[in-house]
């Protein structure tokens, strides 16, 4: 097994992606020559309009979806390989939790299975992790007696168990309220300051991004592509301190200008 | 044969206060020879009937004449498509109603030789509503006829100068008699033995039309075996058809121990409420009666005559056209043989 | 309730066609170690036979669901079995298997292996997209992933499947005892020879009796479900 | 294809058992006129008795779907219905509905019914409890509740259901053909006949034409499946 | 039928509403006596910390629970009748879209049934609603051929289609990027303020919740009740300048300290 892959982050490098679905028999390009690079341990936001192609993206790069054109690699092995040594944990959309597993179970479905790679892997405690989330009260209840913010906070421990060297989130903190959220972006950003993981980060929260991300990425939609990518050059360890700082101000706005542009040219 | 849950039912179940015939033994060589032969297995085509060809093969088995001779018989009870299983060679021997049931299979299925008849009246009765005076009235009528219309049957319309196209031939989902009696259908076309004789013995009124009533001759009970099984080991059947037809004359002569112990055996086999007693002994008082009325002697013999008469009856009555020869269908010498000069049952030993 | 007395009362206006509860009653009552030994023959057929259906039918389905091509070869074989009307393959049976109960338990299994294979089927494939995502992307195996995840997303549509089975299972046996030769009578025998000898009481006695049975089964289920299957919301009425 | 060989080879070592193709297929071209009325009477019990079956079955599901009560009470008597072996009742439906074909539609009607039921219901309950949310929160009426949402809902259940009722109507016909008083017609009575007779070709060939027919009912329902439910990713493996 | 529920917003009050769900046999006490009016034609937002019962209030005061004791009002009507009135128009968490319909039938769903209560009714006009929603070029689609945010949007204009008194909307923008949310908010506000419907909006961004309501009401968890209910004295109409607005600042940090305080009881 790769050792580099347990250790620390792993490099994500996708080049000329280009996806195309069919709609009625005629062929729209969702992504078009997509080129993409996470460094080993950095922290990619995704941000983009509605629509833009960023799910179908993150897909491409955990394996989901074959890309038409183009070529996905974790560091430096094709992603079938990746996907052998449990390098990726994905956050979908939706929470995607079992109905017949309790909380605690769902979690660990994860390292349940292809358990040869959890061989020298930093498997984190279910029961810490989960009280952590705000849900120590609830490891034995069932998801249907969860609410909606309640289930995503599950999906996205169920990610973290197993500590990926990638981290693939695709909008994981949408359904949260503020100070949850707030709470669980800080302990998004430990988490990462403390094991350095990669991670690919899709929100649409602009301050989050900024807060979180060595890098982000903003895409433009029809066809999706990458309009522009931002380095956020605030001092690590952050905390939320940093939205304080006018560096930040600077970038929010540098940011929200850039989503505004990018949707304006779409409407033309 | 070696089938699970084979169990009690197929082993020799000894009648009470007979005396054991074991002492009448076959030489040593005769008795090898049917031990080679292996198991015999028989299927009954109407479980525990107390009919010809049937009830005797019990007997046989449990007067112990099948074990006098080294046969080892196996009987089938819950049996169906016994004829079919015969000409697959997986049972050697058994029985059905009438000759020309016999024809319309062997047209297509050539594995299977008859071996014995056992007497020359057709099982068959008309039975019909009571204002069916004669045949003729079935003109325009619904005649209930189950799985296929009997030839006998048709010729005995036929004989009665019944236009056969005006005869509404209904398929019917079983023997039940009382459908005509209440009227659901006008007639059926029964077996004289169980169905006529139970509404006879209810006190039921209705109208009974026979075949030999109408002139035409025919026959009763007709045992089968595999031809396979007759030409590899003749004297083996033959010694099969010796036990049976001597449990036949035990049966001529012991009506009530025959026609008890048949039905116990029902009862030991769950079927008690399907074989009542008082059914059965109507059965074998009317089936035994047409054994002893045949014109053909001794027990179970027949002749090339009546065969001849049966196919000519199959070929114009039934929609199998292309009879076979009827020497490969019928061996006329088997039983013939077993008998001496004076028509006795040669019995190895006596 | 209401059937009992409805019954009665079509019982006195014909009473050609069916008898009253009471003779039927009695009828069992007289010889009740007859009836409880047919039942027990065709309780067997239902049990090896619907069981032997119920692991076939889903292993079928599994094998199905994880090997499109085997979908592809074997369903065709699965349907041509299935319309076979087995009346007519059951001498052919009975050739191969012999007298023994192996016929009867083929012909139960004909009959009821399919809604189990179909249904079970459907169930392996209706798992939700999303956990399928997560555990792809864990490089789950095929065998982690049907166990962990397609197994119990099946049994909804497995048990909906059982729902229908059951019954068939019954039937099958009681065809198989109509056409299948052999040792054992059982229920569907003893009926069958009833009814061609009119005999009433004894007919509706063994009716009643694959009631029961049917019956018996069905609630068995209807309680095996509730305690499996407490998590899912199909087959109860949204609140 | 290995299945002809495997048969050929089967039909040389046991030549009373089943016959050589070709025999079974000069049978037909034989007298291709006997097959082919036989079969369509068939094909007429299977179109009305099928037909009818998945009318009745789907319109109960509903029934038993808007109103609970119903379930409770008829679940039961259908349940009863289906374990009832039908050789037995075949006499009382001749009595209550003559020697037409009525009797055989209605055999076929219970052989088939019931995968339909159980399969619809299911259906008809697995809707989005979100969508039902949205509909009940502007009264939307039971009907309309049923027509824009359960109905469409319910279809991929329901062709599950087609996929196992359809080769049970054919059985059903079958079976009819077997034990309901009336016209000795159509490919059952045939198969029956010539069992009777031991005649293997006709019997094998009224045989193979019993799987004609089911495979092509097959065919034809997944062309269809596919043109109604394009919406569906159910039973399809998800890519 | 009541012309008020027409003409303009309706009033909705809550009394006393307790709900309890049973959770392995105990009950669980999820709504506390809860009391809340919405004033005719009033906008108010619910905020809380994930779990604490907005939804399950939002369901009660929809028809589609039961509470085990309280009662709802709409414009003094019990809640059955209203519902035949098709006085409310309901957003749910998920968007529930039915996948045989495409874009455009899915929207036209709650016209097409119980048309009895369109009579007098002003209903938009689905294309140009699905446009102003960003959804032009989608109409023909169907469901799953849709991003998670278009899905969302479709079914806010589900909502909006029949222009019902009162919509409820069970955080309807969580699924959005922040110019599409920006977008729909800035929609809303001008649409609401056109016409004056009464509006129960759950959501999780404190911002969104000030800059469109009139009342902000706080709940607190276990059990689910109301902690406090906050004014927005901002002046009408609005647009995004009053997120620049001192005053905004100030109610922004009332309400975030007031998420603070609940949720550090609910952990003592
Ligand atoms: N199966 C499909 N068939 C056709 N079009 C599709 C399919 N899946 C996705 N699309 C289209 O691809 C585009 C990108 O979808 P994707 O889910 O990647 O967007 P997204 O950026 O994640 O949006 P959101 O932020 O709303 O989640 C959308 O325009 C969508 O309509
Ligand atoms: N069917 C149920 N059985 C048991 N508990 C339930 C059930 N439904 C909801 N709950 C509980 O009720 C509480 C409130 O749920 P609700 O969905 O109203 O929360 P919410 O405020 O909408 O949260 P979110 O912001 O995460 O959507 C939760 O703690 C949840 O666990
Ligand atoms: C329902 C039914 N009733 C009676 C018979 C009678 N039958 C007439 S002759 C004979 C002996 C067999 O060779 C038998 C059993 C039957 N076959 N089926
Ligand atoms: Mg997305
Ligand atoms: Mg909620």
């Amino acid at each position: 097994m790769n050792a580099a892959l347990t250790t620390t982050g792993a490099e994500v490098l996708a080049r000329g992606v280009t996806k195309r679905f069919g709609v009625r028999g005629q062929p729209v390009t969702v992504l078009d020559d997509v080129d993409l690079r996470i460094a080993p341990g950095e922290f990619v936001s995704v941000i983009g309009p509605s629509g833009c192609g960023k799910s179908t993206l993150l897909r491409i790069i955990a394996g989901l979806l074959d890309a038409d054109e183009g070529s996905v690699a974790i560091n430096g092995e094709a992603v079938p390989q990746a996907i052998r040594h449990k390098a990726m944990g994905l956050v979908p959309q939706t929470p995607a939790l079992l109905p017949w597993r309790s909380v605690r179970d769902n979690v660990l479905l994860p390292t349940q299975v292809n358990t040869a790679a959890n061989a020298g892997r930093n498997l984190l405690d279910v029961d810490e992790l989960l009280t952590s989330f705000g849900l120590g009260k609830d490891l034995r209840k069932y998801p249907r007696q969860l609410s909606g913010g309640m289930q995503q906070r599950v999906a996205i421990a169920r990610a973290f168990v197993f500590d990926p060297p990638v981290l693939l989130m695709d909008e994981p903190f949408s359904a949260l309220d503020e100070i949850t959220r707030d709470q669980q972006r800080l302990g998004l950003l430990d988490f990462w300051q403390s094991n350095r993981r990669s991670v690919m980060f899709i929100t649409h929260s602009v301050p989050e991004a900024i807060l979180l991300s060595d890098r982000v990425v903003l895409m433009a939609a029809r066809p999706g592509r990458i309009a522009e990518i931002t380095e956020i050059d605030l001092p690590r360890p952050r905390d939320e301190s940093v939205f304080l700082s006018p560096q930040f101000r600077e970038y929010e706005i540098r940011i929200r200008e850039g989503l505004r542009r990018v949707m304006k040219n779409a409407q033309d | 044969g070696s089938d699970s849950d084979a169990g009690d039912k197929s082993a020799r179940q000894p009648v009470e206060g007979v005396a054991d015939i074991a002492g009448y033994a076959p030489d040593d060589a005769a008795c090898q020879r049917n031990k080679d032969a292996g198991k015999i297995t028989y299927i009954s085509s109407y479980s525990y009937a107390a009919s010809g060809s049937i009830m005797d093969v019990f007997m046989a088995r449990d007067l112990g004449y099948y074990d006098a001779l080294c046969l080892d018989v196996e009987m089938n009870t819950a049996g169906a498509s016994g004829q079919q299983l015969v000409n697959a060679n997986k049972a050697q021997f058994t029985s059905v109603g009438s000759a020309p049931s016999v024809l319309d299979t062997v047209a297509n299925a050539d594995n299977i030789t008859a071996v014995a008849t056992y007497g020359t009246t057709d099982p068959h009765c008309i039975l019909a509503n009571k204002d069916i005076k004669t045949l003729k009235d079935l003109e325009g009528k619904r005649l209930g006829y189950f799985t296929q219309v009997a030839p006998v049957a048709r010729a005995q319309l036929a004989k009665a100068g019944v236009d056969l196209d005006k005869v509404k031939f209904t398929k019917i989902t079983n023997y039940d008699p009382t459908i005509v009696t209440r009227g659901t259908i006008d007639a059926e076309i029964a077996y004289a033995s169980s169905q006529c004789a139970s509404l006879k013995d209810q006190g039921i009124e209705f109208s009974e039309f026979l075949p030999a009533d109408a002139g035409v001759e025919s026959t009763y009970s007709v045992m089968e075996v595999n031809s396979t099984f007759l030409k590899e080991h003749r004297d083996t059947a033959a010694d099969f058809m010796r036990a049976t037809l001597k449990a036949l004359q035990y049966c001529l002569d012991n009506e009530d121990t025959c026609v008890e112990h048949v039905t116990e055996l029902a009862g030991e086999d769950n079927q008690g409420d399907s074989f009542p007693l008082d059914q059965q002994r109507r059965t074998w008082a009317v089936e035994s009666q047409w054994i002893r009325d045949s014109t053909v002697k001794p027990l179970g013999a027949h002749t090339r005559d009546e065969w001849e008469a049966a196919a000519a009856l199959t070929r114009e009555f039934s929609d199998v056209k292309d009879i076979p020869d009827l020497d490969t269908v019928v061996d006329f010498d088997l039983v013939t043989d077993l008998y001496d000069a004076d028509d006795v049952l040669i019995w190895p030993g006596e | 309730m209401a059937l009992g007395i409805a019954w009665e009362y079509v019982a006195h206006s014909n009473p050609f066609v069916i008898p009253p509860l009471g003779n039927i009653a009695e009828s069992i009552t007289n010889d009740p170690s007859a009836y409880w030994n047919n039942l027990l023959v065709t309780l067997k057929e239902v049990a090896v036979g619907g069981g032997a259906a119920i692991v076939l039918g889903y292993l079928l389905a599994v094998l199905m669901c994880e090997f499109k091509i085997l979908e592809r070869a074997l369903m065709p074989v699965v349907m041509v079995i299935m319309v076979t009307p087995v009346i007519a393959i059951a001498p052919a049976l009975v050739v191969a298997f012999g007298f023994g109960m192996l016929p009867k338990y083929i012909v139960t299994i004909i009959v009821a292996i399919f809604p189990i294979l179909i249904n079970s089927l459907a169930g392996l494939r209706a798992v939700d997209p999303g956990t399928l995502d997560v555990l792809r992307v864990v490089d789950a195996s095929r065998w982690e992933i049907f166990w962990r995840l397609r197994f119990p997303g099946s049994m909804p549509y497995f048990f909906a499947g059982l729902r229908i089975a059951i019954p068939f299972a019954i039937i099958g046996a009681a065809v198989a005892e109509f056409v299948a030769a052999g040792e054992a009578a059982g229920l569907g025998a003893m009926v069958s020879i009833a009814a061609s000898q009119a005999n009433l009481e004894v007919t509706w006695a063994g009716i009643s009796m694959f009631c029961v049975l049917g019956l018996l089964f069905v609630a068995a289920l209807t309680l095996l479900r509730r305690r499996i299957l407490w998590w899912d919301n199909h087959g109860r009425a949204p609140k």
